[in-house]
C-alpha cells in the first residue's frame, strides 16, 4: 500500500527483511521482548517455546489428539511408570544431540520451588534416563491428566547449557542467546519486535518431513489493538492475534483478511469468561442469589453489541466447544439457565430478596442495602463494556451492581485477597483436559491468598475430591472421565460457584496479502489453531507455519 | 509632638542580587503643634520615605519616631488605628490616591467604617458637610462622583477633608501640589496655611523651594538621605549655608530673574568658614550656624573640597 | 481639569493588563464590548455550547452509554451524529460530554483561580519572607511537569469521578496565576490608594479584596477564561490516556473510546470528530473572547 | 519667518464626539526663536507639538496648515511627512524617560536610527561626541543600556539624539517636569545651548512651568482650552500680560521669599471647559473676572503691539 | 549575577528533591503491590513457590529494608543511574528502556519546540503588520492552540495517513526494516516522524504566533517606537526593534510552555504509536509498571528542569533589563 512505500522494494535491500519471505505477527507481546527463558512461561518472548524450545508432544485441541514431537512415543508401562522415547537424530542448534538426560534434567528443574511446575514433584517420585533416548518417570500417586498436560506444555531445555544455572537464573534470568532445538533461531530483537530466523538444520525437516515456510518471523510489539488493526489493514502484519473489535465488518471488506470461521463467531473459542462471585460475602454466599444473578446477564447483548459477534455465548457449564463431548446435556437441560430478567426476579423473590425501600432494587435479607461492585481492570475495554452491560442487566432484575475499573494490579490484589464482590476472569485456556477447568473452579484448600484458582473461595470438598479423582483417571478413559465430569457439572450448575458468560475468542486475523493458506474451518484449508500466543504453538500452531504459502506475486 | 531621632532606612534593591540602598540616613528633626515643616530635596533624596515612615507605611531600619512620646513602631492594630486618627497623609498624585473603581467619596466612607461605626447617618452627613466646607468644597459637586469626574485640586482637597473628619493633629503632605496646575496649586497651599492656623502640624514635602518657603516655619533640606541643613525658614532661605542649599536655591527658576544672574560662589561653605578646623568626626552631625539654623557639610571628612557640591 | 474620561491611555502595569477606571470607563468598556466582534462572537459560541450542555441532555436518552441504535451507523435523521460500534448515540454522548467538560473546566478554573489568587495576593501584598517562601513554592510547582504529576495522581486514585478530576487539575494549574496576580499586586500595592486604605485603618484582608482585587477584575476574569480553557484541554488529555473519570462520559472520554475501539480504522469519523471539535471550538472561542476582552479593556489594542 | 502655522485644527476622535483639542491656532515662529508654550493641563500644548511632527492614531487633522522655511509641512500625510522628520522638524518627547529602546545599547540604536535615514554613521559620529560633551555626558553612555542611565541623563541623551541632524525646528515637550530643580536647570540650560550653538534654528518648549520657560525662552505663548490666548516676548508676558488668563496665571505663582502670611496669593477659580465640543465664544469667559457680553463671541488672536498678540476683547 | 544563579539553582534543586520524593512515593502509595503483581504473573500454584518468589522480588525491588533506607537507596541508585528493573519488560533495567525511547521523543520534541517557536514568532510578527492578514489568520491560530493535541493527531493520522495515504501511521519506523544508517532507513524514519511532528508543531505554532502578535502590538505602542516614528525611522527598523523586544517574553514563555508541550508529546506519541517516552508512559500505566513510570517521570522532570535552567540563563544573557536589575540600582 502507498502508506508504506519505504519497504516496497522486497529485494534484499540493505536493511529490510525480504517481505515475501517474512511473516509478520502481532498480538502476543505487549512489552518489549525481554527474556527467552522458557521456564518464565508468562513473559518469554513470543515463540521462545514452540519456535525455539520444543516440547515432547504437541496436543491439537481441534482434534483432541497428541502428536509426538521430540518424543517418538510415550507410554504408561504400568500404572505408576511412564516411559518416553525420544526420536533419533535430534540436535540442539549448537549441534549437540538431545538426549534423555535433557528430559530428565528439565523435569528435575521442577524441584526448585519457584519453578512453575514445582507441584509436579508432589506426585512424581523419580525421573531417570534409561538410555540415551529413553527416560523413565516413576509416580507415587499417578495423576494422568496433569502429566498428559505437562508433556505437551513444557519445553525441554539443554542440560549442557543449563546445568550450572542458579535458581534465580532459571526462574528470573533473561537467557539471552538462547539455544533450542526448534525450527527457528534467535536473530535479533528490539524494543518493538522479536525476529526469528529459520533454522536450516532443524531435525524435523528430515525426521518429520516438515518445513516451516517463512524465512523470518518478525513478531511485533503493539501497544494497542487499534494500532495492530491499522497495520493489519495496511498489510504490514500477516497474522494478528489481537482482539480487533469491528473485524467482523472488515473481513467482508476488500482487505484480503481472513478469520478461522468465515461467519460468526469468526474465532475459535479459546477460553471461558466467567463472572466470579465472592462466595464468602452475603448475599453472594447464597447459591439462589448467584443463580438469579446468572439469569440476569444479557449475554446476547455482550456477544452482539460489545463484541460485534466475534464471540459466542457460553454454555451454562462453561465447558469450551472442544469439550462438547463431556457436556451432560440432560443435566444442563435440568439445571442450566438462560438470560431471563423475569426469571431472575422470580428467583430473587423466591429466595427472599425484596425491595423494601421501593427504589426498584432489592435489599439484603436483613434489610440492609444490597450493593455489589463488579471490578474489571481499567483499559480492558471489552470487559469494561461487558461489565457495564452486566450491571445494566442486573439492575433491570433488581440487583444493584456497579461496574468499577481499577488498575490491573489492583484487580489482581483484590482477587488474591478476596476483597471483591464480583470479578470477571478467564484463566483457563482450551486444553487437553477439562480437569484443568474444574481444578480452577473447585480448588481447595482455600488460602489467604488465592493466587491462581478458585478466586471465589468456593468450598465444596466433595467436588474437589471429584476433581482429584478426575486427575487420576487415564486420559483415554472417556467413560470414566465423563462419569466424574457429569457430577462436577451438576455441582457447578446447582451451586453456581462461577457464572460462565461467553467464550473469549482465539483472536486471530490473517492477511492473505503475502502469505496464504491460513488455517480455516473451510474444507481443504489446514485446521490448526492459528495463534502465536504462549502455549499455542505446541497446541499445533507450529504446523500452521509449515502450511503457509507465499501469495501469488501481482 | 512628632520627633524623629536618628532615623534611617535601608532598602534592599535589585531584583535578584541584594544590594543595600540607604534611602534615609540618620535623620532627626521635630515637629511641634501648629508648625509647618517643609522637607526639601531633589528627587530620590528620601523625602517620601521619611513621610511614609512617619505614617508607618514603611518600617524604619533604625532610629525611633515618637508621636506624643510614644514610639510609633510599637503600635499594633488598635493602637495603630488610634494613631491614624491623629496623623494622616495626603500624597503627590491625587488620581492614584483614589481607587478608580469606586466613587471618590469612598475615602470618607472608609473613615466612617473604621472610626465612626456608631455615628448616625444624619450626624455623619453634617460632619462631612462641615469638613468639606472647611476645605471650601461644594458637597453637591464632589459627593457621589467618580475620581475622574473631579479635578486634581478637588480630589486633593477632598483628601484633606477626609483627614479633617478625624480631627487630626499631624498631616504629612507629600508633594501634594506638584501634579496640580499653577492656579490650583495656590488654593491647596492656602488651605494648608489655614489648617496650620487651626493648630495642625504639617510636614510639607516638596522639591520646590519657593513653595516650601511660602508656607513653612521650619525647613529641612535633604540630600541623598541625609539632612544637610535645617532651621527656621527665614534663616535657611535668607542665609543658605550649605553649598547644596545654595545650588538648589540658585536653580529655582524665578520670574524676573534669570539663572545666569546668580553665580555660584566657590570656596568653603559657611560651616567651614565658621569652623575651619571642624573636622571632628565625633562632633554632632549637624552644627549650629545660627540661633535656629544647623548645617552639615558633606565634604567633611572626605577628601573633597568645600564649595563643590 | 477638563473631563478626562479615561481617554488618555494609561500605561498598563503588565502587558495585556489594564486597570479599569471608574464608570466612565465601564460604560466605555461596555460600548466597546458590544462592538467587539471577537468578544461577541466568542461569547455567542460559548453560550450556545453552554446552553446545549445544560438543556441538551434533557432531550436525549437518560443514559448516553446505553445501546439505543444500530451499531456503527453514520449520521442520520434519528441519530444526528451517528452511533458508536455498540450502537450508542454519539449526539447524546456529545451533549452529556459537553456538560462534563463545562463542569471540569469551571470547577478546576475556580479552584486554581482561588489558590492562585490567594497565593498571588498574599505574596504580592505581604512581600518579604512570605513572598520568598510562596514564590519558592510557586516556582517549584511551576517547573514540575504537571501532566506527569497528574498522571501519577490519577493513576493512584482508584475511584476517579469527574469531580475528583476537576479538583486535581485545579490543584496543579494555579502557579502561573499566582505569579501573574503577584506581579499585578506588587504594582497595585505601591499605588497610593492602598496607602490611603491603610491609613484608614483597614485590615489587610479588606485591603486586598476590596481595594486591590477590584482593580484587577477584568484581568482576573481573563485569568479565569484561560484557566478554563487550559483545564478543559488537560482533562481531555487525561481522559484520553485512560486516566479520566471511571464512570460517566466526557468529550475526552469519547475520544478515548473512539480510539480504543478503532474508530479511525473502521472509518467511524462521526465518533471522533465531534468531541475534539467541540473542545476546540469551546476553548478556541474562549481564547478569542479573551483577546476581545483584552481589546476592550486595553485602549492600546482597540481598533478604531 | 521660519515657522508659520495657519488656522490649525486638530481633533481627537472619541466615542462621544470629537475633542477639539486644537481649534484654529495661528502663530509664527522666527528664526532663532525659543518659544515657550504654557497653559493648564489639557489645553492642547502637546497636541500642538505632536501635530507638527507626527499625528498619533487618534488625532485627526481637520484643517489648517503649517509652513516651515517656506515649505509646506504635509502634516496630515504621514508618509510624506517622514522626509521632514528628524532633518527639519524634531521632537524631544514628554516621555523621554522611556523613549530609548531598552534592549539596545544606546550607541547602536543611534547608529541604526541614523543609518535608517540614509546617513552614514561615521559622518555624524564626531558630531555626536561633541554634543554629548556639550550636555555633559560621557562618551561611554553610548555603550550602555538605557536602564543604566539616570532620568536626567536619559533626558539629555534624547536631546542629543533628536537634534543630531540640526533640525530647523525642535519641539521639546515637558522635558523638565519630571526632574528636580537642579537637574531641571541643567537640562534647560543645555536646551538653550543648542540654539546658541546653532544646532537647532528655533524651538518650541512646551511646559506648564512659566518660571522655567522664562529662563530660556525668547517668547511665551499661552494656550487655553485649545486656543491661543496670548503670545509675546518673555518679559512682556511676565511683566505686562494683557490676557486676563495670563494675568491670573502669573499672579498665582509663588516666588521665593513670598510667604502666605505676607502676601497671600490666589488661584484662578473654576476649571477649564470640556472640549467635546468646545463652547462657543471666549473659552475663558466662565472664569474671567472681566467677562462681558461681547465675550459670547470668540475674540480673534490679534497683534495688539508689535510681537504681542492677544485673544481678548478687553485687550484690543 | 552569581547570587541570581545560586537562587535559581536552589529553586531547581528544591524542585528536583520534591519531584524525586513524589517519585519515590509512587510505588509505595499506588494501589497494587509490584511484588504481588510479579508473583501473580508467574502463576505458581505451590505456596512454597509463592513465598520463594515473593522473597526474591521483595529483595530485587529493595523493599526488604526500612523505609528510610529505601529512600536513601533510591537516591543512591538515582545518582548512579540505576532506576531499578521494569515490570513491564522484566528483567530489563528501566534505564535502558528509557534510553532506547529517548532519542525518539527528543527527535520529536526538539524540532517541534524550536521550529514552532521560531516560525510562530516570525509569522506572528508578520501578521501583526496587516489588519486584513491579522483578521484572517488570527482565528486560525486560536483554533490551533485550542486544539487538543491528541485530536489534531487523530485528525492528521486519519486524513493524511489513513485516507490520503501520504504518510505511514504507527511505529517509529517500518516493521520490516533493520535499523541502520542506510538512506532507506532514514527516509523511513522521517516519514514516520513527520505526522507526529506536524501535530505537535501546529498546536504550539498557533500559541507562539498569537503571543508574538499580541506582544508586537504592545511593543509598537511603546514609547520608544513612537519616538523612532517621530524621528522618521522607517517602519522596518521600528518593527525590528519591536520584534526583538517582544521575543524576550517569548523566551520566558518557552519555559512555561515546556511542560505543556511535553504533555502534548505524550499523547501525540500515543496516537501515532510512536515509540518514545509518551508511549512508554502509557505502557507503564497500563502495566502498572511503577518503576518504569518513576524512571520516565524523573527523566521528564530532569529534562524540563534542565531546559528551564538553560532558558533562564539565555534570558539573562539576552535581556539587558534583567542584568541591570541584578546589579541593583533602578
Ligand atoms: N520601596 C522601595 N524599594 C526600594 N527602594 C526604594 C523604595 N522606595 C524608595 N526607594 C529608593 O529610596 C530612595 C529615596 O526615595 P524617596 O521616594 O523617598 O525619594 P523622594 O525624595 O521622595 O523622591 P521624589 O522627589 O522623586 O519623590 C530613592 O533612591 C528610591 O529609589
Ligand atoms: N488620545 C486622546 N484621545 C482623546 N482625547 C485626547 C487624547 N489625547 C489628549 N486628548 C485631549 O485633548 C486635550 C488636549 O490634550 P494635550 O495632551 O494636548 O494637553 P496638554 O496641554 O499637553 O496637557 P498636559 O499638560 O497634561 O500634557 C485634552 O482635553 C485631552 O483630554
Ligand atoms: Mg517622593
Ligand atoms: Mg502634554
Amino acid at each position: 500500500t502507498g502508506a508504506d512505500g519505504a519497504n516496497a522494494g522486497g529485494d534484499a535491500a540493505g536493511g529490510s527483511y525480504p517481505r515475501a519471505e517474512t511473516l509478520f505477527t502481532s498480538g502476543t507481546q505487549w512489552g518489549p521482548p525481554s527474556n527467552w527463558n522458557p521456564i518464565m512461561n508468562w513473559t518469554y518472548a513470543t515463540g521462545t517455546v514452540g519456535l525455539l524450545y520444543e516440547t515432547l508432544f504437541l496436543y491439537d485441541p481441534l482434534t483432541d489428539e497428541y502428536e509426538p514431537w521430540l518424543a517418538e512415543n510415550g507410554d504408561w508401562t504400568n500404572d505408576t511408570t511412564y516411559e518416553v522415547t525420544l526420536r533419533e537424530g535430534l540436535t540442539w542448534s549448537d549441534g549437540k544431540p538431545i538426549t534423555a538426560e535433557d528430559v530428565v534434567f528439565t523435569v528435575e528443574l521442577g524441584k526448585m520451588e519457584s519453578v512453575p511446575y514445582h507441584n509436579l514433584w508432589d506426585y512424581l517420585d523419580s525421573a531417570e534416563a534409561v538410555d540415551e533416548h529413553t527416560a523413565r518417570f516413576t509416580f507415587g500417586e499417578p495423576r494422568y491428566q496433569q502429566w498428559a498436560n505437562w508433556v505437551y506444555f513444557n519445553p525441554i531445555v539443554p542440560k549442557h547449557l543449563w546445568e550450572g544455572k542458579s535458581e534465580k537464573d532459571v526462574t528470573a534470568g533473561a537467557n539471552e542467546k538462547p539455544v533450542g532445538s526448534g525450527p527457528y533461531k534467535y536473530e535479533t530483537h528490539d524494543q518493538d519486535r522479536q525476529v526469528w530466523v529459520k533454522n536450516d538444520d532443524w531435525w524435523g525437516k528430515d525426521t518429520l518431513d516438515l518445513d516451516v515456510k517463512p524465512r523470518y518471523i518478525v513478531d511485533l510489539v503493539n501497544s494497542s489493538n487499534e494500532a495492530a488493526l491499522g497495520q493489519l489493514l495496511a498489510g504490514d502484519i500477516d497474522l494478528s492475534n489481537n482482539f480487533l473489535p469491528g473485524i467482523a465488518s472488515l473481513v467482508k471488506g476488500g482487505y484480503k483478511l481472513q478469520t478461522y470461521f468465515p461467519e460468526a463467531p469468526f474465532m475459535l473459542a479459546a477460553n471461558t469468561t466467567w463472572m466470579i462471585p465472592n462466595t464468602t460475602k452475603a448475599p453472594l454466599n447464597d447459591a439462589a442469589f448467584r443463580r438469579a444473578l446468572a439469569s440476569s446477564v444479557d449475554t446476547g447483548k455482550i456477544v452482539n453489541s460489545v463484541y460485534g459477534q466475534i464471540v459466542s455465548a457460553a454454555n451454562p457449564t462453561g465447558l469450551l466447544p472442544i469439550w462438547d463431548k463431556y457436556v451432560d446435556q440432560a443435566t444442563v437441560d435440568r439445571l442450566g439457565w438462560t438470560f431471563d430478567t423475569g426469571e431472575a426476579k422470580r428467583l430473587l423473590a423466591q429466595a427472599g430478596y425484596r425491595d423494601t425501600d421501593g427504589d426498584g432494587l432489592v435489599e439484603n435479607k436483613d434489610g440492609s442495602p444490597l450493593e455489589l461492585k463488579l471490578a474489571t481492570p481499567s483499559g480492558w475495554t471489552d470487559w469494561n463494556e461487558a461489565a457495564r452491560v452486566i450491571a445494566e442487566g442486573a439492575k433491570a432484575a433488581g440487583i444493584s451492581v456497579t461496574s468499577e475499573t481499577p488498575a490491573d494490579t489492583v484487580v489482581q490484589d483484590m482477587r488474591e485477597s478476596g476483597e471483591f464482590d464480583l470479578i470477571l476472569n478467564n484463566e483457563r485456556q482450551m486444553d487437553n483436559t477439562p480437569w484443568r477447568y474444574y481444578e480452577y473452579i473447585f480448588n481447595l484448600p482455600i488460602q489467604d491468598q488465592q493466587t491462581t484458582m478458585n478466586f471465589g473461595r468456593y468450598e465444596n470438598q466433595q467436588a474437589w475430591d471429584l476433581v482429584n479423582q478426575l486427575d487420576a483417571t487415564k486420559v483415554d478413559d472417556l467413560e470414566g472421565m465423563n462419569k466424574i465430569i457429569s457430577r462436577l457439572q451438576q455441582a457447578q450448575l446447582t451451586d453456581v460457584p462461577v457464572i460462565p458468560l461467553w467464550y473469549n475468542g482465539l483472536w486471530s486475523q490473517a492477511s492473505n496479502n503475502v502469505w496464504t493458506n491460513w488455517p480455516s474451518a473451510e474444507g481443504g484449508a489446514p485446521a490448526y489453531v492459528p495463534s502465536m500466543w504462549h502455549g499455542y504453538l505446541q497446541r499445533g500452531a507450529i504446523k500452521m507455519l509449515t502450511e503457509l504459502r507465499p501469495a501469488e506475486q501481482q | 509632638m512628632l520627633k524623629l531621632e536618628g532615623v534611617s532606612k535601608t532598602y534592599k534593591v535589585g531584583a535578584f542580587a541584594r544590594q543595600d540602598l540607604a534611602a534615609v540616613r540618620d535623620v532627626s528633626f521635630e515637629l511641634r503643634p501648629g508648625e509647618v515643616v517643609s522637607l526639601i530635596g531633589e528627587s530620590g533624596s528620601g523625602k517620601s520615605t521619611i513621610g511614609r515612615m512617619i505614617l508607618r507605611l514603611t518600617s524604619t531600619t533604625s532610629g525611633t519616631i515618637t508621636f506624643g512620646g510614644k514610639d510609633i513602631a510599637t503600635l499594633r492594630r488598635g493602637a495603630l488605628r488610634d494613631y491614624y486618627r491623629e496623623a494622616q497623609g495626603v500624597f503627590q498624585d491625587p488620581f492614584s490616591t483614589y481607587n478608580p473603581v469606586f466613587k471618590a467619596d469612598r475615602v470618607l466612607t472608609m473613615i466612617r467604617q473604621s472610626y465612626f461605626p456608631d455615628v448616625g447617618d444624619a450626624d455623619w452627613r453634617t460632619r462631612v458637610r462641615e469638613a468639606l466646607a472647611a476645605v471650601s468644597l461644594n458637597p453637591d459637586l464632589v459627593l457621589d462622583k467618580y475620581p475622574h469626574q473631579l479635578s486634581g485640586g478637588q480630589l486633593q482637597r477632598l483628601l484633606i477633608a477626609r483627614a479633617l473628619l478625624l480631627d487630626i493633629k499631624l498631616l504629612v503632605a507629600d508633594e501634594v501640589i506638584s501634579m496640580l496646575d499653577a492656579s490650583t496649586r495656590i488654593d491647596v497651599l492656602n488651605l494648608l496655611a489655614d489648617l496650620k492656623e487651626r493648630g495642625l502640624a504639617v510636614l510639607f514635602i516638596t522639591h520646590d523651594l519657593s513653595l516650601g518657603n511660602y508656607l513653612a516655619d521650619q525647613t529641612v533640606i535633604l540630600r541623598r538621605g541625609s539632612i544637610v541643613e535645617r532651621g527656621a525658614t527665614a534663616e535657611v532661605f535668607g542665609d543658605p549655608t550649605h553649598p547644596y542649599t545654595r545650588t538648589l536655591l540658585s536653580s529655582v527658576p524665578r520670574l524676573g530673574e534669570r539663572w545666569t544672574d546668580t553665580e555660584l560662589e566657590h570656596g568653603p561653605c559657611r560651616y567651614h568658614q565658621l569652623h575651619p578646623d571642624g573636622t571632628d568626626p565625633a562632633g554632632p552631625a549637624l552644627a549650629a550656624v545660627g540661633d535656629d539654623h544647623f548645617v552639615a557639610c558633606f565634604a567633611l571628612g572626605e577628601d573633597r573640597k568645600c564649595g563643590q557640591p | 481639569m477638563s473631563e478626562v474620561d479615561g481617554s488618555a491611555p494609561e500605561p498598563a502595569a503588565v502587558p495585556g493588563v489594564a486597570t479599569v477606571h471608574g464608570t466612565g470607563v465601564r460604560r466605555e468598556a461596555l460600548y466597546f464590548a458590544l462592538r467587539n466582534r471577537k468578544l461577541v462572537g466568542g461569547l455567542a459560541v460559548v453560550v450556545a455550547f453552554l446552553l446545549a450542555a445544560i438543556v441538551g441532555p434533557w432531550f436525549v436518552t437518560e443514559d448516553p452509554l446505553t445501546y439505543v441504535g444500530p451499531p456503527a451507523a453514520g449520521p442520520s435523521g434519528s441519530y444526528w451524529l451517528g452511533t458508536t460500534t455498540f450502537g450508542q448515540d454519539v449526539w447524546a454522548q456529545f451533549l452529556y460530554g459537553l456538560r462534563a467538560t463545562f463542569f471540569v473546566g469551571s470547577v478546576a478554573a475556580l479552584i486554581a483561580g482561588v489558590i492562585g489568587m490567594v497565593v498571588g495576593f498574599t505574596a504580592g501584598y505581604r512581600g518579604g519572607l512570605v513572598d520568598e517562601v510562596l514564590n519558592m513554592i510557586t516556582n517549584v510547582v511551576l517547573v514540575l511537569p504537571v501532566l506527569a504529576v497528574l498522571m501519577i495522581i490519577a493513576a493512584y486514585l482508584e475511584v476517579r469521578s469527574i469531580e475528583v478530576q476537576a479538583v486535581i487539575i485545579g490543584l496543579f494549574s494555579w502557579p502561573w496565576v499566582a505569579r501573574a496576580v503577584r506581579a499585578q499586586t506588587l504594582s497595585l500595592r505601591s499605588r497610593e490608594f492602598v496607602d490611603l486604605a491603610r491609613l484608614s485603618g483597614l485590615p489587610v484582608r479588606r485591603i486586598i479584596f476590596r481595594e486591590i482585587a477590584p482593580n484587577m477584575a477584568s484581568y482576573l476574569f481573563m485569568v479565569f477564561i484561560l484557566l478554563f480553557g487550559g483545564s478543559v484541554l488537560f482533562a481531555a488529555t487525561l481522559d484520553f490516556i485512560g486516566l479520566g473519570p471511571t464512570d460517566g462520559i466526557s468529550l475526552g472520554l469519547m475520544l478515548n473510546h473512539a480510539k480504543q475501539w478503532s474508530a479511525m480504522n473502521l472509518g467511524l469519523w462521526w465518533w471522533f470528530i465531534p468531541p475534539g471539535l467541540g473542545i476546540t471550538v469551546i476553548v478556541g472561542s474562549l481564547y478569542i473572547m479573551n483577546v476581545g476582552l483584552d481589546e476592550v479593556f486595553n485602549p492600546k489594542l482597540r481598533e478604531m | 519667518m521660519m515657522l508659520k502655522v495657519e488656522d490649525l485644527r486638530v481633533y481627537y476622535r472619541s466615542l462621544r464626539g470629537d475633542v477639539q483639542a486644537l481649534d484654529g491656532v495661528s502663530f509664527s515662529l522666527a528664526d532663532k526663536e525659543i518659544m515657550g508654550l504654557v497653559g493648564e493641563s489639557g489645553c492642547g500644548k502637546s497636541t500642538l507639538g505632536k501635530s507638527l511632527i507626527r499625528l498619533d492614531g487618534r488625532m485627526r487633522h481637520v484643517g489648517g496648515s503649517a509652513e516651515l522655511d517656506g515649505e509646506t509641512l504635509p502634516i496630515a500625510d504621514d508618509a510624506r511627512m517622514n522626509e521632514f522628520r528628524f532633518r527639519k522638524v524634531s521632537v524631544i518627547p514628554q516621555y523621554a524617560m522611556s523613549a530609548l529602546n531598552p534592549t539596545r545599547r544606546i550607541g547602536r540604536m543611534v547608529r541604526e536610527l541614523v543609518e535608517s535615514r540614509g546617513i552614514r554613521f561615521p559622518t555624524v559620529r564626531a558630531e555626536l561626541d561633541r554634543r554629548l560633551a556639550l550636555v555633559g555626558l560621557d562618551q561611554d553612555v553610548l555603550e550602555r543600556f538605557p536602564i543604566e542611565l539616570s532620568g536626567g541623563m536619559k533626558q539629555r541623551m534624547v536631546m542629543v539624539i533628536s537634534t543630531l541632524l540640526n533640525p530647523s525646528l525642535l519641539i521639546a515637550d515637558e522635558v523638565t517636569s519630571a526632574l528636580d530643580v537642579s537637574t531641571q536647570k541643567a537640562v534647560a540650560t543645555a536646551l538653550a545651548g543648542f540654539r546658541d550653538h546653532d544646532l537647532v534654528r528655533s524651538m518650541i518648549v512646551i511646559t506648564h512651568d512659566v518660571s522655567l520657560v522664562y529662563q530660556i525662552a525668547d517668547t511665551i505663548m499661552v494656550m487655553y482650552a485649545g486656543k491661543l490666548a496670548e503670545k509675546a516676548a518673555t518679559d512682556v508676558i511676565v511683566s505686562r500680560p494683557k490676557h486676563p488668563y495670563t494675568q491670573l496665571l502669573i499672579s498665582a505663582l509663588p516666588e521665593v521669599g513670598v510667604r502666605y502670611d505676607g502676601k497671600r496669593l490666589v488661584g484662578i477659580p473654576g476649571s477649564p471647559p470640556s472640549l467635546r465640543p468646545a463652547p462657543t465664544g471666549c473659552r475663558f469667559r466662565d472664569r474671567c473676572p472681566l467677562a462681558f457680553d461681547k465675550c459670547a463671541e470668540q475674540p480673534p488672536f490679534v497683534e495688539v503691539e508689535p510681537g504681542h498678540s492677544v485673544a481678548c476683547w478687553k485687550a484690543s | 549575577m552569581g547570587r541570581y544563579f545560586s537562587r535559581k539553582l536552589l529553586i531547581y534543586a528544591l524542585t528536583f528533591v520534591v519531584a524525586v520524593t513524589i517519585n519515590w512515593l509512587i510505588p509505595r502509595f499506588m494501589p497494587g503491590d509490584p511484588v504481588s503483581a510479579m508473583v501473580a504473573r508467574a502463576g505458581l500454584q505451590s505456596p512454597e513457590g509463592v513465598a520463594a518468589m515473593r522473597e526474591y522480588y521483595t529483595g530485587l525491588f529493595g523493599f526488604d529494608v526500612p523505609v528510610w533506607q529505601q529512600y536513601l537507596n533510591f537516591w543512591g541508585g538515582l545518582l548512579s543511574g540505576d532506576l531499578g528493573v521494569s515490570l513491564w519488560a522484566f528483567p530489563q533495567p528501566v534505564t535502558s528502556i528509557i534510553m532506547a525511547a529517548v532519542p525518539y521523543t527528543l527527535g520529536l520534541l526538539i524540532p517541534a519546540i524550536l521550529l514552532s517557536w521560531w516560525a510562530g514568532n516570525k509569522f506572528g510578527a508578520y501578521a501583526a503588520r496587516k489588519k486584513v492578514l491579522d483578521n484572517t489568520v488570527l482565528p486560525i491560530w486560536y483554533v490551533l492552540t485550542a486544539t487538543p493535541y491528541m485530536w489534531l493527531a487523530i485528525l492528521l493520522a486519519w486524513a493524511l495517513g489513513k485516507v490520503a495515504g501520504l504518510f505511514p501511521v504507527g511505529r517509529s519506523f517500518s516493521a520490516s526494516l533493520r535499523p541502520d544508517w542506510s538512506w532507506l532507513f532514514i527516509s523511513d524514519l522521517i516519514s514516520h516522524w513527520f505526522l507526529p511532528f506536524l501535530s505537535l508543531f501546529l498546536v504550539a505554532f498557533g500559541g507562539w504566533a498569537i503571543g508574538m502578535r499580541n506582544l508586537i502590538i504592545y511593543e509598537l505602542e511603546a514609547d520608544y517606537s513612537h519616538y523612532l516614528g517621530s524621528l522618521g525611522a522607517p517602519s522596518r527598523l521600528v518593527r525590528r526593534y519591536a520584534f526583538r523586544n517582544a521575543l524576550l517574553p517569548q523566551v520566558t514563555g518557552l519555559a512555561l510552555q515546556l511542560g505543556v508541550i511535553v504533555g502534548g508529546a505524550v499523547v501525540t506519541e500515543i496516537v501515532f504509536d510512536y515509540r518514545g517516552l509518551g508511549y512508554l508512559v502509557l505502557e507503564a500505566i497500563k502495566a502498572s509498571d511503577f518503576f518504569l513510570l518513576q524512571g520516565i517521570f524523573l527523566f521528564i522532570v530532569i529534562g524540563v528542569l534542565v531546559a528551564n535552567f538553560i532558558i533562564d540563563i539565555v534570558y539573562v544573557l539576552v535581556d539587558p533589563r534583567t542584568r541591570a536589575g541584578m546589579g541593583g540600582g533602578a
